[in-house]
């Protein structure tokens, strides 16, 4: 497991400072707010803001609601941390336009607020957004998967619980470039992010296009179901997820999944935090900081691995 | 006979007499805010106790609609999707097609009581065995609806009158919590002061009595998820008024957390026990708590694991009260 | 006190509730193979002390012996291990299990030893013997939900047979029979006496108890007051001890001015049936419905109220024709219906005894709008005082009521609603001889005042000596029209079995 | 006395004669397949059906434990955490720690029959005033525990007798299918040929007459509990099996569905009525519903709408029936 809950490296809160600068002596109050902490992607969004923490001496905390649909208790956590009077605010809003109230009421106290993983299009007062956005990462995935294809042949998309903007938007972004390489999307069916059921899912689309050629899924989970269920069937086609989770490599080692869309969740975590740590002490930030993604396959999954793991011991 | 006996737990036996047994909860929120108070320096403050106010406004209407439910026995676990739908038919009047706001409101409104009176009727006329069953079957369909008509995609920009009731201060203190004591004050007369509102307890404590006393069952029952889906379609103006955008997934799961502010309250499934203001008791529990674990920065997975335990501690000093108070 | 020779013996047993002190030193001994019947005033606590001896409340001080050896009956298992069977005054069957199955309920036949299969042909011959033992041919496989009141009543006393019991307790086991299912339980209470069983008798039918008793105890407020000889006791007696001073008469009728026609049904036919009925009722004549269990006066009355769907049929009220779809339409034509089973149809038992009362009538307990919360205390108190109901107390929960009690709160809720035509379905059952002319004093004024009044009963005394017109029926059908001077009970009777 | 009389609803009191009755949802899933298989060519094959066969199973399992549960009249909320905490603490022992599979297996089972047995010491001795309470407490628990002993992160590589019974074919059939009959089989016998079976029925039927009648209604309502937790415990090795991996949030929101499925089998919130067959109706009405929507490729929004609808036809249908069957 990851390292667990708490402050992390963050010694109990340093009490009442009454300046907001961060000037004086004190360690600068980070507040990082996920959208979840249940999954291992945003563990990783963690793991990266915890590391800054220590690396920076900032006293943070992260937090998140206990799962993606948690719209609401997200922006109810937001309102409950600016009680706590943090320095600066890193924020994975879950749904945008949602946050946007909320967040201008930091800004209205001079708290300089930083997006990453998802950016909010209408809002120009954020400091910074970290991330890739997801649409791009349906993309490349969608370009991959491509690439391993022939024009004509059937891939189905698996998408997560509908109006899940995260989700939604991968599989617009995958499905948009695979039709535009000339690939016929068979199917498009939702599976709520839940492996025992894009298993189910994958099943009955099988039983519809026994031909099919390729899958893309929305999350690595989804996508490890939809290989089961193709395994089950003896069929040997690339399936591809998004998220680039332990699990999901070390399933392209063994040569069972076709590959991952990797967004580097470390590298929102820890710049996220880095550049609030800047934007505190005045200094300079960026507006817009690309933190890369990648197509994981055969060849860069080994290195990743490696990274991913050096990340929990 | 028409007529099946049920037994009731011993804790609903004894409560229902007197002043005390009518706040049943309310011993568990002092000892919950006391302990709060004592780990966390920012939870007794204005502006803390001001955000527990807007943040448990969405929960106390939706509650306070689904407490007639389960004070006839039924329950509603539409309440979530007809919210979504709501605000998304709001937000497509009123910033897709530019109407006006007020109308917007209306919609809202209507909408969300429309769901509700089909709630009742699909109970009544259709007559499915259990409301379990036909807001089980609203809840997916009003879901549906909500991202088909606008593909899924958000809605955000509404007008100032919209975001009124979510938004706004009188004072320090949030619109909203004022109207959720409006609101309340208003069902405890209607619930104790109208012929409907004890019509509700009687059907609730025995149908086959009810419509011997010459009580129109259907009718109130009808009337009875009206109200329930209405108080949804206020919850969600509330709720667009907050984060200033209505989205399609909004009130997912809050059919739970409206149910066990009603129960943690003292209301009873079995139908005929409950109070207007225990709910709201019920409902203050729950965000006292989220708030809580927020301040005191508990992890997402410890925090659900106390929601938990405090849910069951929160009952269980209310059972034991009662045991002493019974002695 | 006791003998020695006492199978079951109470000792100073005292009980209270939530304050309010229901039994109050009692000292009672039962023998082995005699009737004891237990006689008292509706509340007078007769109910919670058999319910001490049964496990099903705990005692707050006092001791029991049985067989002269002390022992602790902590739960129903403690009783039933004792030898003690049980037929409770509120129906005690689960309604969705077979005839059967409730018989069986927690102690069926298995098939080899405690924790095989259960064996259900063995339980449901044995059920059919034990019903038809009580002169009954109900099948063993109904569902206990198909059945009417009086029949589950029968099933209950099957039940307690089944029990290898030393000791039977009957708590009112007559009160929803007709004449002909009470013989046969009275031969069948002969019958187990004759046996050795001791059987604990609770009735509040003078005759019965004088027929079977062989020895009787007076319980008022929640004292003892004597333990009697039978032989030694007549009824006059009886009502002297128990409501402390006697009765002048046990039915006060009153003459009325025969007037105009309140109530007239024509070609009634119920859903399901193939029989149609018509009938008229008058101010200033009492009707009464006569019939054996079963016999559909029940039914006939719910369909002119509403409450069951009529295939065909008219019904006038005071000469308009009035469509009854529902009971509200009914209540609206100016009709009342005093259910036979209060629990089911006339209560709301977790209420308060102000809101049962009201709850029929509170279109009329308005002002501006909005309750009138003083009235409706007023109004719940005047009854509650005028029907002499224990605890006067408005604000009292039903459930806590003594059976008794809760019946006259009943036909007080309906009494508020001013209604023309009042239907009483079994209007006393359960309720002691003094509260009885209470209520027909009520009856008789509602007369006076111009109501129109139909009484169900199955106990032929009571039709008798209030009735001023009795009907009779038999397998859903009016079999007999006689005018009270020319009625006996011989005569009611011959037709109410009449092709049976 | 402490019982009390609670009006059924029309459909409820027909229900209980005889042999049709007891089938009541069949009909409704004779309809759906109908539909399907004049739609979708590959609907109606020996593959599609042993997929629904499979796809079912998890579900088939939450849905009989949790009939015992509402034949009390009351309810399990918590299965779908039980099972996530299950399969968790399975992992741990067996993937994690490397141990015995199969007592991988016994864990998995026992802390599902572990936390069942929570349930009903909560609602007995604690005296909590519904099931809904305390279940939703250990729903809440037992999902934050099992995010916390694992940091979120799933577990895979079980070994091979662990996946058996998620994995495995005998012939075309389905091991799980199998299973589930099997499973199904002995509820049945359970609850029809045995005492404890039939105070269950007892105790939903009418609490305090069970207890006059000697029944130890805590000791029943303890088992109820664990034998739901205990299936919780068993739906949690299928998915295994066919998931080969372990996920915290396996299993979230289940407890409708298996709900749902006791209720379109004919089963009754108020307790005492409803059938183990029905009840594998019910789930495999909920199966066929959705693996129909895949093979028709039905879009995602349209989904939860066309399943709102079905859950509410299917009932209805059912109602529909016995009106015409009672005349
Ligand atoms: N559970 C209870 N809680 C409070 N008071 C109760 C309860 N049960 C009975 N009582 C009270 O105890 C008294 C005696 O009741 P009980 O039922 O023993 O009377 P009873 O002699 O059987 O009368 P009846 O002839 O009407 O059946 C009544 O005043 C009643 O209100
Ligand atoms: N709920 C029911 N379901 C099925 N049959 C019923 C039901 N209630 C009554 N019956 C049957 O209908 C017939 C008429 O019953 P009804 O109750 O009208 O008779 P009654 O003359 O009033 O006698 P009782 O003294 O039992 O009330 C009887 O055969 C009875 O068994
Ligand atoms: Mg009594
Ligand atoms: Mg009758």
């Amino acid at each position: 497991g990851c390292a667990s809950q708490g402050g992390g490296s963050s010694a109990p809160a340093s009490s009442d400072k009454g300046d907001k600068g961060g000037s004086s002596g004190q360690k600068p109050k980070v507040q990082v707010v996920l959208k979840t902490l249940s999954s291992p992607y945003w563990k990783y969004v963690e793991a990266g803001a915890k590391k800054a923490f220590q690396d920076l001496n900032v006293d943070g905390t992260v937090t998140g609601p206990a799962s993606e649909s948690q719209i609401l208790e997200q922006v109810n956590m937001l309102e409950d941390a600016l009680n706590k009077k943090p320095d600066a605010l890193v924020v994975a809003p879950t749904q945008p336009s949602t946050a946007i109230p909320v967040l201008k009421k930091y800004k209205d106290k001079n708290i300089p607020v930083l997006l990453v993983d998802t950016d909010t299009a209408d809002w120009a007062d954020k400091t910074s957004f970290i991330g890739t956005d997801n649409a791009t990462a349906g993309k490349k995935g969608g370009e991959y998967l491509a690439s391993l294809l022939k024009s004509g042949d059937k891939v189905a998309l698996i998408a997560g619980a509908l109006g899940n903007p995260a989700t939604d938007e991968r599989i617009k972004g995958a499905k948009e470039a695979l039709e535009a390489k000339g690939m016929k999307i068979a199917a498009n069916q939702p599976a709520d992010s839940d492996k025992a059921k894009a298993m189910s899912v994958m099943e009955n689309i099988l039983q519809n296009n026994p031909d099919l050629k390729g899958v893309f899924a929305a999350n690595d989970d989804m996508a490890l179901g939809a290989l089961r269920a193709a395994e089950a069937k003896g069929l040997k086609i690339p399936i591809l997820g998004t998220d680039g989770t332990v699990e999901s490599i070390e399933s392209i080692l063994a040569d069972k999944l076709g590959g991952t869309v990797a967004q580097n969740p470390y590298e929102m975590g820890y710049k996220g935090v880095e550049n609030a740590v800047k934007a505190i002490k005045g200094e300079k930030v960026e507006k817009r900081i690309d933190s890369g993604v990648e197509v994981i396959n055969k060849e860069n999954a080994q290195k990743k691995l490696d990274f991913l793991k050096s990340l929990t011991k | 006979m028409s007529a099946v006996i049920v037994e009731k737990s011993e804790a609903r036996k004894i409560k229902s007499n007197g002043f005390i047994s009518k706040f049943g909860a309310l011993i568990g929120l002092i000892i919950l805010c006391t302990v709060l108070t004592i780990l966390s320096d920012n939870f007794l403050t204005v502006d803390n106790v001001m955000n527990i106010a807007r943040q448990s406004s969405i929960n106390a209407l939706l509650a306070i609609g689904m407490l007639l439910p389960i004070l006839t026995a039924g329950i509603d676990l539409s309440v979530g999707s007809i919210l979504a739908l709501s605000i998304m038919m709001m937000g497509i009047v009123s910033v897709n097609h530019g109407l006006n706001p007020y109308l917007g409101i209306v919609v809202c409104l209507g909408v969300g009581a429309l769901l509700g009176w089909t709630n009742g009727i699909m109970l009544t006329k259709l007559k499915l065995p259990h409301p379990f069953i036909s807001t089980l079957g609203t809840m997916n369909i009003a879901r549906g609806i909500a991202l088909i008509i606008t593909g899924a995609a958000p809605i955000a920009g509404f007008a100032a009158p919209i975001q009124f009731a979510g938004n706004q201060f009188v004072g320090p203190v949030p619109f909203s919590f004022i109207l959720v004591i409006v609101v309340y004050i208003l069902f405890d007369i209607f619930l104790n002061r109208t012929s409907t509102g004890r019509y509700i307890y009687a059907i609730g404590g025995n149908k086959e009595t009810a419509r011997l006393s010459g009580i129109n069952v259907n009718k109130i029952l009808v009337i009875v998820y009206t109200l329930s889906g209405l108080m949804a379609g206020l919850a969600g103006l509330v709720m667009v008024g907050r984060v200033n955008s209505a989205f399609p997934l909004a009130g997912m799961g809050y059919e739970l957390d409206a149910i066990a502010a009603v129960i943690i309250g003292g209301a009873s499934f079995f139908g005929g026990v409950g109070t207007v203001w225990g709910t709201l008791i019920g409902a203050t529990i729950i965000a006292v708590l989220r708030n809580g674990l927020n301040l005191l920065n508990v992890s997402a997975d410890f925090q659900m694991a106390i929601i938990g335990l405090v849910i069951v501690a929160a009952v269980y000093v209310d059972v034991l009260r009662q045991r002493s108070f019974k002695k | 006190m006791g003998e020695r020779d006492a199978l079951l013996e109470l000792r100073g047993i005292n009980k209270g509730f939530s304050g309010n002190q229901v039994l109050k030193e009692i000292h009672l001994d039962i023998r082995p193979g005699e009737v004891h019947v237990l006689l008292g005033e509706n509340g007078a606590g007769k109910s919670t002390l058999i319910k001490i001896m049964t496990g099903a409340y705990t005692k707050d001080s006092g001791d029991i012996f049985w067989e002269s050896n002390k022992v602790e009956i902590n739960g129903p298992v403690d009783a039933m291990n004792l030898g003690i069977a049980t037929i409770y005054q509120e129906l005690n069957l689960i309604p969705e299990l077979t005839v059967y199955e409730n018989i069986f309920l927690g102690r069926e036949l298995k098939k080899n030893g405690k924790y095989s299969l259960l064996d259900r042909k063995t339980m449901r011959l044995k059920a059919e013997e034990y019903l038809k033992q009580l002169g009954q041919d109900i099948s063993p496989d109904a569902k206990v939900s198909t059945l009417g009141i009086g029949q589950q009543q029968l099933v209950e006393i099957a039940k307690a047979l089944t029990i290898n019991a030393k000791l039977i307790i009957m708590d009112e086991p007559s009160s929803s029979l007709s004449e002909s299912e009470i013989e046969q339980l009275l031969t069948t209470v002969m019958e187990l006496r004759k046996q050795g069983i001791a059987i604990v008798y609770i009735s509040h039918k003078l005759e019965e108890n004088k027929r079977i008793g062989d020895r009787i105890s007076i319980l008022r407020d929640g004292r003892k007051i004597e333990t009697l000889s039978m032989a030694e006791t007549d009824t006059e007696k009886m009502i002297q001890l128990m409501v402390g001073r006697s009765l002048d008469e046990k039915y006060p009728k009153m003459n009325f001015q025969l007037g105009e026609e309140g109530l007239r049904v024509e070609g009634l036919r119920l859903k399901n049936s193939s029989k149609e009925i018509s009938f008229t009722a008058y101010q200033g004549q009492i009707l009464g419905f006569s019939g054996l269990v079963g016999a559909g006066r029940t039914e006939l009355a719910r369909g002119i109220f509403g409450v069951d769907p009529v295939a065909q049929g008219k019904v006038y009220v005071f000469g308009k024709e009035v469509k009854i779809k529902c009971p509200e339409d009914a209540i609206k034509a100016g009709l009342a219906f005093i259910t036979e089973d209060r629990k089911g149809e006339g209560l709301i038992l977790d209420q308060t005894l102000e809101f049962n009362i009201t709850i029929a009538n509170l279109k009329k307990l308005k002002k501006n709008k909005f309750l009138y919360k003083d009235k409706m205390k007023a109004l719940a108190n005047d009854y509650l005082k005028e029907l002499q109901v224990r605890p006067g107390d408005i604000t009292a929960q039903a459930r806590k009521l003594s059976g008794g009690n809760q019946q006259k709160v009943v036909i007080a809720k309906w009494l508020c609603t001013n209604a023309k035509v009042f239907i009483f379905d079994e209007p006393t059952r359960g309720i002691d001889v003094g509260a009885k002319v209470e209520v027909y004093r009520l009856i008789n004024s509602l007369v006076q005042d111009g109501a129109v009044v139909i009484i169900i009963s199955s106990e032929l005394p009571e039709i008798l000596g209030i009735c001023d017109r009795i009907l009779v029926m038999n397998e859903g059908q009016i079999v007999d029209d006689m005018l009270r001077e020319q009625a006996d009970q011989e005569k009611i009777m011959k037709s109410a079995t009449r092709g049976n």
